[in-house]
């Protein structure tokens, strides 16, 4: 199967539980899914063995827009299917993808804590990649963070409580 | 693992651990010398690579995801310049993206023989060990001649490569990939022959092909299951088109398997790279780089050493990235360390960890921390549980 | 299936050079040509495009101008800071930098042997002036 | 003033005391070298052993939480005096032990066993992890090795008729060596060896790459360079025993050393040659064909002197 049927064949697995439908590249298609529907969305694609999830990004379009996005990475040799799960900024939650695929609880665990994106369901909320004195509530990943650019100098660092 | 047993007893494994001289942190629960689960933290060198992207310009961000990991440095590299390039609509000459192909499978090279070194010296086979780094040595200095680095080769630039593949360096090529091929082919001797390495390897770690299809299992892991996955033939990005490499598999997928996938995709390699120095096509290094790049959202992947390296990058149509999402292999794999070692001798649990060729600081990158006084790890178990519990 | 199969090897490596030296002493291996060292400066062919500087991952140029009009630039290099990527080397549009194969083992307590300025004598001479002047506020 | 100066000198200068510490140094010293140099390394220089163990005298002992103290600090002195003492029943240097009663055969044997006993010991005394799988470790191969060992020097022990080593020293010098009609004997002792001082490929009990330096893992400053200097000696006497039993008996010093480093060349070999066994490995390996193999060898020896005799 080339790419091209390999996405027809996933476009049709997914079926019109998908909201929106694009081609940003020849090699992928993206879809837009509501976060209700992510689970109906997923479950065909793993039934059929379409792929394995690559990877989840997380998004953030900023303050002003106002939403944060979820990405699910699926990829079948060159074809990328993105499933894409708009969220509000405010209380944003996505159902676990982990009953369907096990594996995908790492990657949740880093969209939690980057985020603050909470996946509903998910077996394992403890953090992943964050400190364990990294203060709750602030998600580094999100463009509100703004990243601390002055660097104390190493002398300074001992004398810290 | 968040259940609370209170008679359990844990073996931390990382990050202050001679098996792992990594900053992660597993816990193996064992029963006697059995492993009954296992669970993962990571994050002891965020070095906030991903949001520190979004504070760089394009030029600037290709150096700083060079860091992103210091053995498959020129994969990341690549796959992030041939992502924003794409993006840009620009396109590196093919003498540069040949060049750019040579150099990543000398690092497959390199990264493969730095994996046999360290996989024998888990199962405390020291000699194997010294030999596979000691010939490692030659394509180090290959790359070092090469590019003017042994580690982070800066060989790309955006919209081409800096360095031309002159006849000094084909010369030391051929020579390296002569010598090297010779050692290869005795140390496939030595890992498919030697009887007390067999043991320590044979029936290890194994996956099937199902279960490697289900844990989504990439690179040489998931080909020594005899999962066909190779970015490389199934999506062919640089020269690999024209150039084109042969996957290998195996099918036993336990730790023997992946020795002898990765040593034989080594021979692939090697072939690879003079095919490609036979037809290097003539022309320019590179072209220019807009500053500026047109907003839109692109996935490049790549195969790195340790398996299909995903980069998501999105732009605004500024001089800034505004996300740059890594997923690296290692994390892909991590999932068939802690299923894979359940049920297993604590003394294999090294070993089947090493088996997927672990990448630690690919993992971690993406927060900037600043910690001012580092808590120390609490090693009591019955305090460990409860605080997972609350957690 | 063999038991010992690197018999052979490990007895004729005996009579092998060692792989390994005892680093600082003893031959030191040859640098090769392109190594990436220190980078070197020429004043005279600079036009103070500052793209060296921007496109600088780790922020260690600074090309300070002296006196604009007359093109006379003097970059001050942190060699702390430097990742030895060559970004400069390819931005420049007049191949005023370019990196020696020399000094690469460096060393030392403090930072401030890192910091070299490049430039012509008499600029130099200026800049240093107006520093001792301005008294030490230049940012680190 | 009668004061005999003899015994004291015996035990702290030769071939007790300073000269058995000497020979450990020198002998972990040709041991890592060869290593090395099998695995094409410079290796260490010739004060490196001597260089370490000042280096821990002279640091900081650190006594962890959750031990009990006095055999925190007495155990690494025990198993030292224990090797030490070992010496004095040994032919060292080709000349005759410095002291030889009945049975001191079994005598040096337990006194060698006590150090790694000590060792398993330690680390049993400590509250971390790493020691406590160490620990297990160390006295699982303390068991399984013992007896093979022991049946193996018992070979030639039997077809001298005595447990005396003087006495089984005497009854080999001048015969064709042992190593040649009792193979699997010599064989087995060399294994049993090696199990015995923890090297590698039956190292498991201090694996580095899962528990770190296993029942040793809390040490630090002397008790570490106590329970190393142990080991050191362990090794000079093992072979020496070995070297006495089983290569034609040790004659002079000059053949002493000859056949001692002999032997030192063959187990620093063994050590590149092999990854490391895991505990089950080394514990079957060792209950299945070791001991089986030093039975049968024991069993030879005991038809065959019955038939001659």
């Amino acid at each position: 199967m080339n790419t091209e049927e390999l996405l027809a064949q996933a476009v049709q697995l997914v079926g019109d539980r998908a909201s929106a439908q694009s081609v940003p590249e020849p090699n992928r298609i993206d879809l837009a899914v509501e976060p209700g529907r992510l689970l109906e969305c997923v479950q065909p694609l793993v039934e059929a063995h379409w792929g394995y999830l690559s990877a989840v990004t997380g998004l953030d379009h900023g303050p002003q827009d106002g939403h944060l996005e979820v990405l699910y990475h699926f990829c079948q040799k060159a074809a990328v299917l993105t499933l894409r799960v708009m969220l509000p900024r405010e209380a944003p939650a996505v159902p676990s993808v982990c009953g369907l695929i096990p594996s995908a609880t790492l990657f949740e665990r880093e969209l939690m804590e980057m985020f603050g994106i909470t996946c509903e369901g998910t077996p394992d909320t403890r953090r992943l990649f964050l400190s364990d004195d990294w203060p709750a509530g602030v998600y580094p990943l999100r463009k509100d963070y703004i990243v601390p650019t002055q660097t104390k100098a190493p002398e300074e660092k001992g004398s810290q409580p | 693992m968040t259940g609370v047993q209170k008679e359990k007893f844990i073996i931390p494994i990382g990050p202050q651990h001679p098996a792992l001289k990594e900053p992660a942190h597993f816990e193996f629960t064992v029963d006697g010398e059995m492993v009954t689960s296992a669970s993962v933290r990571f994050g002891y060198v965020h070095r906030g690579l991903e949001k520190g992207a979004e504070n760089r310009n394009w030029a600037q961000a290709l150096y700083l995801l060079e860091r992103v990991c210091g053995i498959c440095s020129h994969a990341h590299s690549t796959v992030y310049a041939l992502g924003v390039e794409r993006l840009a609509g620009v396109s590196a000459p093919p003498r540069a993206q040949a060049i750019r192909q040579i150099l990543l499978e000398l690092e497959r090279i390199h990264s493969h023989m730095l994996w046999v070194g360290v996989a024998a010296h888990e199962a405390g086979f020291e000699t194997l060990f010294m030999y596979s780094w000691r010939d490692r040595e030659t394509v180090m200095d290959i790359l070092e001649s090469f590019t003017g680095n042994r580690v982070n080769y800066s060989a790309n630039t955006l919209g081409g490569v800096k360095y031309d593949l002159g006849p000094q360096q084909s010369d030391s090529i051929l020579r390296g990939l002569d010598s090297l091929e010779k050692r290869l082919h005795y140390y496939l001797k030595v890992v498919t022959n030697d009887e007390s390495f067999l043991r320590r390897t044979r029936g290890l770690g194994t996956m099937t092909v199902e279960q490697a299809d289900a844990l989504g299992a990439i690179g040489p892991t998931a080909r020594a299951s005899g999962v066909t996955r190779d970015l490389r033939v199934d999506s062919p990005y640089l020269m690999y088109a024209d150039f084109p490499i042969h996957v290998i598999t195996d099918t036993a997928g336990d730790l023997q398997a992946r020795f002898v996938v990765r040593i034989k995709e080594l021979f692939e390699s090697a072939r690879n790279i003079r095919t490609a120095m036979e037809h290097l096509p003539e022309g320019e290094l590179a072209v220019r780089f807009p500053r500026k790049v047109r907003a839109g959202e692109v996935v490049s992947r790549i195969e790195a050493p340790r398996g299909g390296l995903f980069y998501f990058i999105k732009s605004d149509g500024g001089e800034n990235p505004v996300r740059v999402k890594v997923r690296t292999p290692s994390l892909r794999n991590f999932m068939s360390v802690l299923v894979g070692s359940v049920g297993r001798q604590l003394a294999d649990v090294p070993m089947i960890l090493s088996g997927i060729d672990p990448c630690f600081s690919c993992n971690d990158r993406a927060v900037i921390v600043r910690r001012d006084g580092v808590p120390a790890t609490e090693f009591n178990p019955r305090k460990e549980s409860a605080s997972q519990s609350k957690s | 299936m063999k038991i010992g199969s690197m018999l052979g090897e490990i007895f004729r490596s005996v009579f092998r050079k060692p792989a390994t030296v005892q680093y600082p002493y003893g031959d030191r291996q040859a640098v090769p040509e392109r190594l990436r060292g220190t980078i070197r400066f020429d004043p005279e062919k600079c036009t103070g495009c500052t793209l060296c500087m921007m496109d600088c991952p780790a922020n260690a140029i600074e090309i300070i101008a002296i006196d604009k009009p007359n093109k006379r630039f003097i970059m001050r290099f942190h060699a702390d800071r430097c990742t030895y990527c060559a970004q400069c080397v390819v931005n420049c549009r007049f191949k005023c930098i370019e990196m020696s194969n020399e000094q690469w083992e460096r060393a030392a307590l403090t930072r401030e042997p890192f910091t070299v300025i490049y430039g012509r004598d008499e600029d130099l001479k200026k800049f240093l002036e107006r520093t001792s002047l301005e008294g030490v506020k230049e940012k680190p | 003033m009668s004061i005999d100066i003899a015994p004291i000198l015996k035990m702290l200068v030769f071939p007790g005391g300073l000269t058995l510490l000497a020979l450990g140094l020198l002998y972990e010293y040709i041991d890592r070298k060869l290593v090395a140099r099998f695995q094409n390394r410079v290796g260490p220089r010739v004060l490196q052993p001597l260089a370490d163990t000042i280096k821990l005298l002279a640091k900081e002992e650190v006594i962890p939480q959750g031990v009990i103290p006095l055999f925190f600090v007495s155990l690494p002195v025990v198993a030292l005096a224990g090797v030490l003492t070992a010496g004095l029943y040994i032919p060292m240097a080709g000349l005759a032990p410095a002291y030889s009663l009945p049975g001191d055969l079994i005598i040096t044997v337990f006194l060698l066993g006590l150090l790694t006993l000590c060792i398993g010991l330690a680390g049993a005394n400590t509250a971390d992890r790493f020691s406590l799988v160490g620990a297990t470790r160390t006295l699982t191969q303390l068991f399984s090795y013992e007896a093979p060992f022991l049946l193996a020097l018992l070979c030639p022990a039997i077809l001298a008729d005595s447990w005396q080593i003087s006495v089984v020293h005497r009854s080999v010098l001048g015969h064709v060596w042992m190593a040649l009609p009792m193979a699997i004997g010599f064989f087995v002792a060399v294994i049993g060896l090696m199990g015995k001082l923890e090297l590698a490929p039956f190292d498991a009990p201090e694996a580095e790459s899962e528990i770190v330096a296993g029942a040793l893992t809390e040490y630090s400053g002397r008790g570490l360079a106590l329970f190393r200097l142990g080991k050191d000696v362990a090794l000079v006497l093992g072979i020496t025993l070995v070297a006495a039993f089983y290569l034609g008996g040790l004659a002079n010093p000059l053949e002493f050393l000859l056949k001692t480093l002999g032997l030192l060349v063959l187990v620093a070999a063994l050590q590149a040659l092999f990854a490391r066994l895991r505990i089950d490995q080394t514990v079957g390996l060792w209950w299945r064909i070791g001991a089986l193999l030093a039975l049968v060898q024991l069993l030879i020896v005991v038809l065959l002197k019955g038939v001659i005799l």
